[in-house]
């Protein structure tokens, strides 16, 4: 049983802190707490993938000195570590366009509580 | 080569030369001659175009212009059977008059901004003449949206607030017909994929009872408004407002009749009169026509606004074309058919009428028109043959078609429309007669001198009622419409016959 | 609001964990991952690219496009930067020379 | 004008450190080829020892890397790594087919020079953005 | 270099907007005239891949020069070529329309501002064109962030509409990506073509329900799918009119392309697909209905051109969600017609509020005096919008009243009818106030639009003649509809369609 379960409670504990995130979103009213909630999402992504490239009595994915070169089950799967590369990098790009943006909204409006910064745009 | 070109895709430069006509208007903004000088060769070569193919159709040909395909499997094609040519003649002959008359008319009114009046006008030409000429149901229905938005700056062309709600009136009922056609069309080229108008109906066998139903009902919903069948009449009255040649467009020459005629093309052509006599359809048309021919004249009589018992009149008079559509059989559909052409010259005449006697007195109601017949005895005397013919005068045009929808009735069994039109024809003398009698013997204070109005009114009006005398004498004269109203329906009843006997 | 949220979210982290078990377990040597396509990288790098880290050669080399997309969205969020918070300024310095 | 943080301590500790930065990021992006590293991270480490200099020893101490200087690194970087790959069209190869460029060597060793070139414009170019992006954020004006 | 286009559609614009801040230090014009040769580079390579697919099939590009599965490919099937002239035939008109619009504003603003265009055509255009779902993923990401800061820039209550954008947007992206994450954990491979083989034999297997989930939500939100279009409206109505001119025509398309892609060419419309296909189309009729009657009771103009896009994205999706021939045919020539109505529509708005101010509908009048031409466009688009042949709408609409009758979809008939009558009441209103209302006189506010034109009468000609091109493109369009599916679209559906 419990090595059944061993085998999928990543993906569990990832489903969680995917889903907290989304629940960041959507229940607080701050926008920089939502953008924290959005980073949050994007690690479980990132999290995710990379749990997708292990393997059990793997290495870094770096040719070993020495080492036969084509034992693939001696190195983790280079792949996903690769795509999460982009997928970070593509992460703080877009915090940091949100953060600029939340600058200017502050500085406008002198708050970033959402329910706030509508009314005073709606006017 | 090139002639040959020509030739073989008259129909398609039938419908091409008002469009283009209609670009060089809007071209020739602020030039009032020149763009009334292309309404008019427009109209005259419309017209000429048309009247090449006669000889054609009369010998039994078909003229067809090659197809431009609009979607796999269906295309636009244009095609002038009998029936088509019936009306395409019909409404680029009467052009010419109207443009002469709207020449007249508009400059005495002096709104202002006409050059989107003539566009539209001819826009609205092209369009009728794509309806008459159609091939298949998808020409038709993008003719007839064409028509639809073409009407609507022409009804809200005097720009009053009563017109602009007049033209969102027209615009609620007609669009709403238009999607529930579109769905109705969509369906029979699912049903026949083509959907290419054949005499005798192409459904036949191809759809059954419950669906096919469902399917007249929304044909007769979709083309109802525009034949203005009784509850779905109103926009007609209230587009009143527009100036007088547009109703005189709307009523005599291309919209309510692109109904009418509608009606002839999906009972003959895409229904077929056997299809029709099983489900008993036909009968449920006819009744509803019959309603609305007297419900209509009932309601002619308590109108005092000249123009708006017109109208009414027109909603009565146009169910005699549904009428003889729903009838189908010889003699209803030559009457339904001759009768598109009998109404058109008979109330544009009324039309012509009542705009020219606004235009000289600025009077529009009946009730105003005390003695008129005495300053204006041309025009009135054209009134009164016009109104003759709406009653069903004999040798008066409208007593042809009349004549041969009665007996149609009777060929049907249904001998209960005979007296419908009886009723109908009292009816109409009723809220005719007191305008004739008011105008030659009403009393009035005023002094009247005998005034006329001016010859751009004057002459087409006389014209179209001597037609309409010439017609109801011999109704084959100049373009032989009777004969092509016959063509026609023998077609349409032949292919029944010879489907009928394919079938036993 | 926030309780409808709760509970839907508690229903798809359900979803989750059901769905969970068609996917290929941690650390298992014959997973889809394992042993499709990324075999080569394993395999080959090496001697395709001449990198000794795997990640180097994939990121560089055999999905170098992605990697070049990667820089571009750093350089769009820097012009993005710059443009949103440009214009603020000159604002306020228009601001400040109406008055 | 912003306050200086510069106090002796800090000053002296910037001076130790961030030769070390520099040259472990110079480290990270040469090496990448054989142990974790590469242009990304790279670039923010030089963004980091810059911007650390910048912060701690006053707005005008910026290497002479400020906004609009960085803007141009980071388009210059960037287009490197597009400019490489778009070279190798002219020897005709695929876009970003580094084997192909004339470089003497044997094709492994060319791609390997290959994508040390693009590692490079990608940490001038994430170099140049970040320090955008933070001087932006802290509201430096240049 | 032809043997480069399917590359060269994607890398022309984004290396040449790398270059533009730099260039911007020589002279504003020159980046002006750079931006629009890029463009115009762009459009010509996407003619040129479009002409080859459609002559010798399908056009794999491998970039690196790294087969398939393992690198990255470039695929120019017909609908990718078709998708990429549309998108970059929009790029390079709206860029020619921002000239004048720029006119006043500093030349480094120019410079960003062109630089970011050029990237988000370059990040649609990659969407379209790659053949990798994770590539897919990062040039979605360029488009989104420069799409949020394009929005941004119209001010401070388009910078809150954007930040909303960015946040609903990027948890999209992601979504997305976590879907193919599914995928790739049950299969291994990115590629779509490898997926799509790899596929078939899985579709039972749990974990596919969840990525068509995610994916459907994920680009659903991108394409503003009814529930998921809250970030329209306001982005829409708020952002410069260039910008909302290029994203309301083509970048809620290219999502609903992914869309298409994804669903009917990597999973095949099979599995749970078919179920996401059918919650689509209701959500779909709900949205048209929603989305209709939100712009009737908009009072600006440029909102309800917005929520009438939420009604008009949901057509796409209607159709998609058919899943037969006709109903294909019609999502995909309703991308492409709403695309030229949709951006003429818009490129009016943003005009007209740019030589007078005016954004509010009641203040229409007698604008068809002061813009003529620019009117002409407009009713020519609008007729297309409510469906009325013969222009490019009705032709859309008729394949998707077809496509819902053969599959016996009577709702959804129902449902496209009457959103053709509500959108004739939201656009008779404009028109009626343009052409039909006099003004009256002494109110407040009806009197701005019966000025006379400080700047003369019609607009610069840069800005007239891209709408002048869409609008007769629309009637162009419309009367061709029987060529484009012959010789286009008939090789764009998953399947043999004659």
């Amino acid at each position: 049983m419990l090595t059944a379960v061993a085998g999928y409670i990543n993906f569990w504990l990832i489903a969680i802190l995917l889903l907290v995130g989304v629940y960041g979103i959507i229940a607080t009213e701050n926008l920089l707490k939502k953008l924290m909630a959005l980073n949050v999402i994007s690690v479980a992504i990132i999290l995710f993938y990379l749990n997708l490239g292990q393997k059990a009595g793997s290495t870094v994915p770096i040719l070993l000195p020495g080492a036969e070169v084509g034992v693939v089950n001696a190195y983790a799967n280079p792949l996903p570590h690769t795509l999460m590369l982009t997928a970070i990098v593509v992460g703080v790009a877009t915090t940091g366009v949100g953060l600029a943006m939340l600058y200017k909204i502050y500085h406008r409006y002198g708050s970033l509580e959402e329910p706030d910064v509508l009314k005073e745009m709606r006017q | 080569m090139i002639v040959d070109f020509f030739l073989t895709n008259r129909p398609l430069w039938a419908v091409l030369i008002s469009l283009v006509a209609a670009g060089l208007i809007l071209l020739s903004d602020r030039r009032p001659n020149l763009r009334e000088t292309i309404t008019m060769l427009a109209a005259v070569g419309k017209f000429v175009i048309v009247l090449t193919m006669l000889p054609d159709v009369l010998a039994g040909q078909v003229v067809e212009s090659a197809p431009l395909k609009l979607a796999p499997g269906i295309s636009l094609h244009l095609r002038a059977d009998a029936l088509g040519l019936l009306f395409a003649l019909l409404s680029s002959g009467l052009w010419v008059v109207t443009s002469v008359y709207s020449i007249g008319y508009m400059r005495s009114m002096k709104y202002g901004h006409e050059t989107g009046y003539y566009a539209s006008f001819a826009v609205c030409l092209s369009a009728a003449v794509g309806i008459a000429l159609a091939a298949n149901l998808l020409t038709f229905f993008v003719f007839y949206e064409i028509l639809t938005i073409a009407t609507y700056p022409l009804v809200v062309h005097a720009r009053t607030p009563e017109a602009v709600s007049g033209g969102r009136k027209y615009l609620v009922y007609t669009l709403t017909a238009g999607q529930l056609l579109l769905i109705a069309v969509v369906w029979a080229q699912v049903v026949a994929p083509g959907a290419e108008f054949r005499p005798g109906g192409f459904l036949a066998g191809r759809i059954t009872p419950p669906a096919l139903d469902i399917m007249f009902i929304l044909f007769i919903l979709g083309l109802g408004v525009k034949a203005a069948i009784m509850p779905l009449h109103d926009w007609l009255p209230t587009a009143m407002v527009a100036p007088t040649p547009v109703s005189a467009l709307l009523h005599a020459v291309a919209v309510v009749k692109a109904g009418a005629f509608g009606f002839l093309r999906i009972t003959g052509y895409v229904f077929g009169p056997e299809l029709l006599k099983e489900t008993n359809l036909g009968s449920l048309l006819a009744w509803i026509a019959a309603l609305t021919i007297i419900v209509a004249s009932l309601r002619a009589l308590a109108e005092d606004n000249l123009k708006r018992r017109l109208a009414y009149s027109t909603v009565g008079q146009l169910s005699y074309v549904v009428l003889g559509a729903a009838l189908i059989t010889p003699m209803s559909l030559v009457g339904g058919m001759f009768h598109i052409v009998a109404h058109a010259f008979m109330k544009i005449t009324l039309f012509f009428c009542a705009g020219a006697i606004y235009v000289t007195t600025h009077k529009e109601n009946v009730s105003e028109m005390d003695g008129i017949g005495r300053q204006m005895p041309l025009t009135m005397g054209a009134f009164t043959l016009g109104s003759l013919g709406i009653v069903g005068m004999p040798f008066v045009v409208g007593f042809v078609s009349k004549w041969n929808l009665g007996l149609g009735a009777l060929q049907a069994g249904h001998p209960i429309f005979v007296a419908v039109l009886v009723a109908s024809a009292l009816l109409s003398t009723g809220y005719f007669f007191p305008i004739v009698y008011k105008a030659y013997f009403g009393q009035t204070r005023e002094t009247y001198s005998r005034h006329e109005a001016k010859p751009s009114l004057l002459y087409p009006l006389v014209l179209t009622a001597l037609v309409s005398l010439v017609l109801g004498i011999m109704p084959n004269f100049g373009l032989s419409f009777y004969q092509l109203a016959k063509m026609a329906a023998k077609s349409i009843i032949a292919s029944g016959m010879v489907l009928a006997g394919g079938g036993q | 609001m926030k309780k409808v949220a709760l509970i839907l979210l508690l229903l798809l982290a359900g979803l989750f964990i059901y769905t969970s078990f068609d996917l290929p377990p941690t650390n298992d040597l014959n997973s889809p991952p394992a042993a499709h396509v990324s075999p080569r990288y394993i395999e080959m790098a090496h001697e395709e690219t001449g990198a000794v880290n795997m990640v180097t050669a994939v990121l560089a080399d055999y999905r170098g496009y992605d990697t070049l997309g990667e820089t571009t969205v750093i350089f769009t969020a820097g012009i993005s930067c710059l443009l949103i918070l440009e214009a603020r300024r000159k604002q306020k310095r228009n601001k400040r020379g109406g008055r | 004008m912003r306050e200086r943080y510069g106090t002796t301590i800090l000053d002296t500790a910037i001076r130790l450190l961030v030769p070390f930065y520099l040259l472990y990021a110079v480290y990270v992006l040469v090496h990448g080829h054989y142990s974790p590293g590469g242009g990304f991270q790279a670039g923010v480490t030089l963004a980091a020892s810059i911007l650390l200099v910048n912060m701690v020893q006053g707005d005008e101490v910026t290497w002479g890397v400020n906004k609009q200087t960085a803007v141009i690194l980071a388009s210059i970087g960037t287009f490197i790594y597009a400019g490489i790959g778009i070279l190798a069209l002219f020897w005709g190869g695929n876009f970003l087919d580094y084997g192909v460029l004339p470089l003497g060597e044997i094709e492994p060793k060319v791609r390997a020079l290959g994508t040390l070139g693009i590692e490079t414009g990608v940490t001038l170019g994430v170099m140049g953005t970040f320090i955008v992006i933070f001087n932006l954020l802290t509201g430096r004006e240049e | 270099m032809t043997a480069h286009l399917p590359a060269l559609i994607v890398i022309s614009p984004l290396a040449i907007a790398l270059l533009l801040p730099v260039l911007v230090r020589l002279s504003a014009e020159l980046v002006r005239v750079v931006a629009i040769t890029s463009a115009l580079i762009s459009f010509t390579s996407s003619i040129g891949a479009l002409k080859y697919a459609l002559a010798k099939g399908n056009w794999h590009y491998f970039f690196g020069g790294w087969p398939a599965p393992w690198g990255i490919e470039y695929v120019i099937d017909p609908l990718a070529g078709g998708m990429a002239v549309l998108v970059s035939f929009f790029s390079l008109l709206v860029i020619i329309y921002a000239g004048p619009y720029l006119v006043n504003k500093p030349a480094r603003e120019k410079g960003y501002f062109y630089t970011l265009y050029l990237l988000l055509t370059a990040g649609l255009l990659g969407i379209v064109v790659t053949g990798d779902v994770f590539n897919l993923y990062v040039f979605l990401e360029i488009s989104s962030l420069a799409a949020y800061a394009l929005i941004a820039s119209g001010g401070h209550r388009a910078t809150v509409a954007a930040f909303r954008y960015l946040l609903i947007g990027t948890a999209a992206a992601s979504f997305y990506l976590l879907g193919i994450g599914y995928l790739y954990a049950i299969t291994g491979s990115l590629n779509m073509a490898d997926l799509s083989e790899l596929l078939p034999p899985l579709m039972d297997s749990r974990a596919v329900v969840i990525a068509v989930a995610l994916i459907v939500i994920g680009l659903g939100i991108k394409m503003a799918l009814f529930p998921l279009h809250g970030w329209l409206p306001d982005a829409y109505s708020y952002a410069p009119a260039p910008v909302i001119g290029f994203i309301a025509a083509v970048m809620a398309k290219v999502s609903a392309y992914a869309l298409y892609r994804v669903l009917y060419f990597v999973l095949k419309a099979t599995g749970p697909v078919s179920l996401a296909l059918d919650v689509m189309g209701w959500m779909a009729a709900a949205g048209i209905l929603f989305g209709s009657i939100m712009a009737i009771l908009q009072r600006d103009f440029w909102r309800m051109l917005a929520y009438s896009s939420v009604a008009q994205m949901c057509y796409i999706a209607l159709g998609i969600s058919l899943a037969n021939t006709m109903g294909l045919f019609g999502a995909l020539l309703h991308i492409l017609n709403h695309a030229v109505t949709k951006g003429c529509l818009f490129l009016v708005a943003g005009s007209v509020n740019w030589q007078t101010g005016v954004r509010e509908i009641h203040r229409f009048v007698k604008m068809s005096r002061r813009m003529p031409l620019t009117m002409g466009a407009f009713i020519i688009a609008a007729l297309s919008m409510i469906g009325l042949p013969p222009t490019a709408g009705f032709f859309s609409k008729w394949y998707l009243v077809l496509g819902a009758i053969q599959s016996g979809a009577w709702a959804f008939v129902i449902v496209l009818a009457l959103s053709s009558l509500l959108t004739a009441v939201y656009f008779f209103r404009i028109i009626e106030h343009a052409y039909f209302k006099e003004p009256l006189k002494g109110k407040d506010g009806q009197r701005h639009a019966t000025e006379p034109a400080k700047e003369g009468w019609e607009l610069y000609p840069t800005m007239l003649v891209p709408i002048l091109i869409l609008g007769i493109g629309i009637l162009a369009l419309g009367i061709l509809s029987e060529q484009v599916i012959t010789h286009l679209l008939q090789f764009a559906l998953p399947w043999r369609a004659f």
